[in-house]
């Protein structure tokens, strides 16, 4: 009965990333095209919002290209382990108060710790796709990716101290509004960690368009690529949402369906942000990015680790 | 400094090279032989001619014409330096030595016109592939791809 | 796409497979048609109207088309210049990395015939379909962007009119029919 | 020493503006050696305007330097009128310098735009192209081409300035300064921008004097050196500018200088239609030309500061009615000759924002 279960969540948390990232994509063609001075999509549907209806399909049935001199079982199934981990993460957001599907309770080191398997699926598949600029990409992500672990994982543990618990469920319970002014320094390190982790924004130095062309999916094609573009957004919405349930409160603010509403409509504004930033800035270096994560963020969310736990212990 | 100055500040400084010197189309115009190509250009280079401007060749038939353009900055004046190369033996002094702008120049006249630069770090073709035939802006290049344009003037 | 062609002659010998067939046609061609990633091979001039096609002004992606860098992920080759007998093994290879089903767009002079550099030049390949299918040609030195995007919406037409299996394949609708021999005019077209 | 890793980027690339090969030889992320391969665009142009009479070279010459295309038609008519003794009237003067520093502005938008883009500022480079796109129409409205104009001639100009031409011009100038001071804040202000450019691909006076560099690249090192000003040609001895000049010689720089470029060009350009205003319409083409223009033997350079540098032509007649040799002197050529210089010992990604700051334009380096 549990396995049915589990599968059952399995099945949604593909459903919920796959459904978000194509919303997700039109989404961020829409606020990219409101930045740049022009429109984006227009033509099937109002706005296009059935413009991804049209680009999976294509992709689906576009061939299936595994290069000469690549790894092919390698080459095949890396994405899919770059695509796993990230949907296992949604398991424990806690959507709702009290109740999230995965209830563990060391939720916070599982969502964490999970979705780092990913660099390994990026490595494999920068190794296998037998191409240099691909190489080079699957370096800076594995790079990237270890070393902003780091103060992600610090600024988590600052909430983690307030509420004395790894459980999400318990952590969104125990939330009171004056965690916001008190770990705003740390959500903001969690968010910058976080779109560093999904190699976007400033930060998509392993898929550098400009230098790279698309770094370690350069060499994929068809359904095998939209797997990555999926695991990139499902990475985006799972960071989202945790980060609103753990440092807003997210589903502690309203019981029922409303507070679902609203920690969703909540987490789709820093989703918005986030994509706002991509089309905002330039992208880092590669050795600005590694100062960046362990002379700033490091050093601030350990500052913030250390205001929160001070407060925990005087309270 | 107008070319009549330059032309006297020349003959100043290399008496050998004043003969040789000519005001054309107003631009002052220093003939040379081949042989004598590097030492005038490292004198006009002492002069104060800072700026390789360009590096080209024209295929007269019997003979290449090499052409330099030089500029010096200081003194707001420009002058050509022009070399006649033997059609069967073109080689010329390479100035890369004086001027690093010429690098890509020498190698670009060495693609398109086969005169070959003696003393130059790395001549290879620069604009054609590396197995090309010939030598394109020669006048009797003959490329069976060529379409012949009919007279329409 | 041998092994499709297989499969579409199996399905069609199959009862009712013809209307599976029709049916995947209808939403491979339907979905193709409207989102025709560009890979702009822009080497010369028109790729600066390339680069505007895309840009705010013309914004290409109201069709659903986005320039994307990478051959792997794109469906039509917008060869937008010229192309010179050192560029020619490039664009081939780069071709040949993007994924079936693909089309190519010859944008401009120079990639239908050479255009201004077809005499007296010894460098340039005569226009890009000695070596590549071209589906839609756009005259013009360089093409306007709304050309560029007449042509998309050209090609859109046409990836409808195909289908798996080659017996399917329709007969591309309003398009001028080409001048037959002995007649010095062309019948007129359907538009 | 780690084993190396070659890199090979291009012909076709996102950010090499165009085709060209770069070979790159990594040690880590550290460029070791850099070699641009180029040529993938040598379209023979000056074999084939040996057999071209000096007019029907007007529209090949537009295709050089196709982000600028009214320079290197300048340059050429600037070589064919001195070659041929052509004195050109001074309203067509005027008009071509106008349009050449629009053409000035239109280019460098593009250079800023591709320079952002290459530090993947993708948006500056959308809000630039809009720039360039208002000066498009411009030229569009003059001679009813987007991009090759083929609008200078040998003698003057193909067509005078159309009726209300003068106050669309007068709008543009006075709204493109604010649009570049929102660029300036938007991606010169912006520190990640700043971070990747600053101190990357350092170039300095002497060495840019040396490897012949003009224009933005070498007045981003400093090199107080512009055609207009220290080789004054048409009617610039008659108009007040200042040439931006850098400090440093970084790719900051470069790409800066080309900022404040385009805010002079609309100063020269406002004081051009204001001196412009003083002559009669219709007088843009010196009379009596023939048909077909063949000078006497000799031959003749002249040059022009184009967006990338000094742009020379230089003709050699036989008598004919076909020039005997054509030879461009390109600035992109030898701009870009600095790349191996410039990028050795910096990142991979540096390489990009170095070739990005040189501004080549293939058409014209390859010819």
């Amino acid at each position: 009965m549990s396995l049915l279960l589990g599968f059952a969540y399995g099945l949604a948390a593909v459903g919920l990333i796959a459904g978000g990232a194509v919303i997700g994509v039109w989404w961020e063609r829409k606020v990219a095209g409101r930045i740049q001075l022009r429109l984006g999509p227009q033509q099937l549907g109002p706005a296009g919002v059935f413009q991804m209806l049209a680009d999976v399909p294509k992709l689906l049935f576009k061939e299936d290209i595994v290069p000469y001199g690549a790894d092919r079982p390698t080459f095949r199934y890396a994405p899919m382990l770059v695509f796993a981990p990230i949907a296992a993460s949604v398991a424990v957001v806690p959507f709702w108060a009290g109740w999230a599907p995965l209830d563990s309770v060391v939720g916070v080191a599982f969502f964490l710790a999970v979705p780092s398997v990913a660099v390994l699926g990026m490595l494999l598949s920068a190794w296998a796709s037998h191409n240099t600029l691909s190489t080079i990409g699957g370096m800076r992500a594995a790079a990237q990716m270890v070393s902003y672990e780091v103060p992600r994982t610090l600024a988590v543990l600052s909430v983690v101290v307030l509420a004395g618990s790894l459980q999400p469920t318990e952590i969104t319970g125990a939330w009171r509004w004056w965690w916001v002014p008190l770990t705003a320094v740390g959500f903001l390190v969690y968010l910058i960690a976080s779109v560093a982790e999904m190699n976007r924004g400033p930060f998509d130095l392993p898929e550098a368009e400009s230098e790279l062309v698309a770094g370690y999916f350069a060499d994929y094609s068809g359904f095998r690529w939209a797997i990555f573009m999926m695991a990139e957004y499902g990475s985006m919405i799972a960071a989202a949402l945790f980060g609103t349930a753990l440092f807003l409160g997210g589903p502690a603010w309203f019981a029922g369906v409303g507070g679902l509403i609203a920690y969703v409509g909540v987490a789709c504004v820093i989703i918005t942000a986030i994509m706002w930033a991509k089309w905002t800035f330039p992208r880092m270096r590669q050795d600005h990015l590694m100062t960046f994560c362990w002379t700033v963020l490091t050093p601030l969310a350990l500052v913030q680790l250390l205001v929160a736990g001070a407060v925990a212990v005087w309270l | 400094m107008s070319l009549v100055e330059l032309r006297e500040h020349l003959c100043a400084t290399f008496p050998d090279l004043c003969p040789l010197f000519s005001i054309e189309f107003g631009d002052g115009v220093l003939q040379v032989g081949p042989e004598r190509l590097h030492e005038a250009m490292e004198g006009l280079k002492t002069l104060g001619f800072d700026m390789l401007g360009m590096v080209t060749a024209v295929d007269f038939g019997e003979e290449f014409e090499l052409v330099y353009r030089l500029r010096a900055r200081e003194m707001g004046v420009a002058i050509i330096v022009r070399a006649r190369l033997p059609r069967h033996t073109p080689r010329a002094a390479s100035v890369t030595d004086l001027w690093p702008a010429a690098d890509w120049h020498e190698r670009e006249v060495y693609d398109l016109f086969g005169i070959v630069f003696e003393g130059h770090p790395d001549l290879r073709r620069i604009l054609l592939p590396d197995d090309w035939v010939g030598h394109p802006l020669r006048k009797d290049y003959e490329d069976p791809s060529i379409i012949r344009r009919p007279d329409y003037r | 796409m041998a092994g499709v062609d297989d499969f579409a002659q199996v399905l069609e010998s199959v009862p009712g497979g013809g209307i599976i067939l029709t049916s995947v046609d209808a939403v491979a061609d339907w979905a193709r048609g409207h989102s025709l990633w560009m890979m702009p091979m822009g080497t010369a001039c028109c790729a600066m109207e390339l680069i505007a096609a895309s840009f705010s002004r013309f914004d290409f992606d109201r069709h659903g088309s986005i320039p994307r860098p990478d051959p792997r992920h794109t469906d039509v080759m917008v060869v937008a210049g010229t192309i010179t007998r050192k560029m020619a093994p490039a664009v081939k290879l780069l071709w040949e990395q993007m994924p079936d089903p693909k089309w190519c767009i010859a944008m401009g002079n120079c990639a239908i015939s050479g255009g201004i550099f077809y005499y007296d030049t010894y460098s340039v390949v005569r226009g890009v379909d000695e070596f590549l299918p071209v589906d839609v040609y756009i005259a013009g030195c360089p093409p306007r962007p709304e050309a560029l995007q007449d042509a998309v919406l050209r090609l859109r037409e046409k990836v409808r009119a195909d289908s798996m299996s080659p017996g399917r394949r329709r007969a591309i609708e309003g398009v001028l029919p080409l001048p037959t021999a002995g007649d010095g005019t062309a019948e007129g077209g359907s538009e | 020493m780690s084993e190396r890793l070659v890199v090979n980027i291009g012909p076709s690339h996102p950010s090499t503006h165009g085709v060209c090969r770069i070979v790159v030889e990594l040690d880590g992320e550290i460029v070791t050696h850099a070699e641009p391969i180029i040529g993938h665009l040598h379209r023979g142009i000056e074999k084939m305007a040996e057999n071209r009479t000096y007019l029907q070279i007007v529209p090949l010459t537009d295709r050089l330097d196709y982000v600028g295309s009214m320079y290197a038609n300048w340059a050429y008519c600037r070589a064919v009128e001195r070659l041929a003794g052509i004195r050109v009237p001074e309203r067509a003067e005027y008009i071509r310098v106008i349009v050449c520093e629009l053409q000035r502005i239109a280019s460098h938008m593009m250079g800023i735009g591709s320079a952002a883009a290459d530090t993947g500022a993708f948006t500056v480079f959308m809000y630039a192209f809009e720039q360039r796109e208002l000066v498009v129409d411009l030229f569009e409205a003059l001679c009813g081409s987007r991009l090759t104009y083929n609008y200078v001639r040998p003698g003057g100009v193909s067509a005078d300035l159309p009726d209300g031409w003068v106050d669309r011009c007068r709008t543009f100038i006075k709204g493109h300064p604010d649009a570049m001071r929102e660029i300036d804040r938007m991606l010169f202000g912006n520190v990640i921008f700043r971070a990747r450019t600053k101190g990357i691909g350092v170039l300095d006076a002497a060495d840019a004097v040396a490897w012949g560099a003009s224009g933005p690249v070498a007045r981003g090192s400093g090199v107080d050196y512009d055609l207009r000003r220290d080789d004054p040609y048409s009617m610039y001895p008659r108009f007040d500018f200042t040439v931006p000049l850098g400090e440093r010689g970084d790719s900051y720089d470069r790409a800066r200088v080309r900022l404040w470029e385009c805010v002079e060009s609309c100063r020269i350009v406002e004081q051009a239609l204001d001196q412009l205003a003083e002559y009669e319409p219709g007088v843009i083409m010196t009379e009596g030309l023939p048909r077909l223009l063949a000078p006497g033997r000799g031959d003749a350079y002249d040059h022009i500061e184009s967006a990338r540098g000094c742009l020379g032509v230089y003709l050699v007649s036989d008598g004919g009615v076909c020039p005997y040799r054509m030879k461009v002197r390109s600035p992109a050529f030898s701009n870009l000759a600095l790349l191996p210089l410039l990028a050795t010992g910096h990142t991979l990604s540096d390489l990009i924002v170095v070739l990005g700051s040189l501004d080549p334009v293939f058409g014209e380096v390859d010819r």
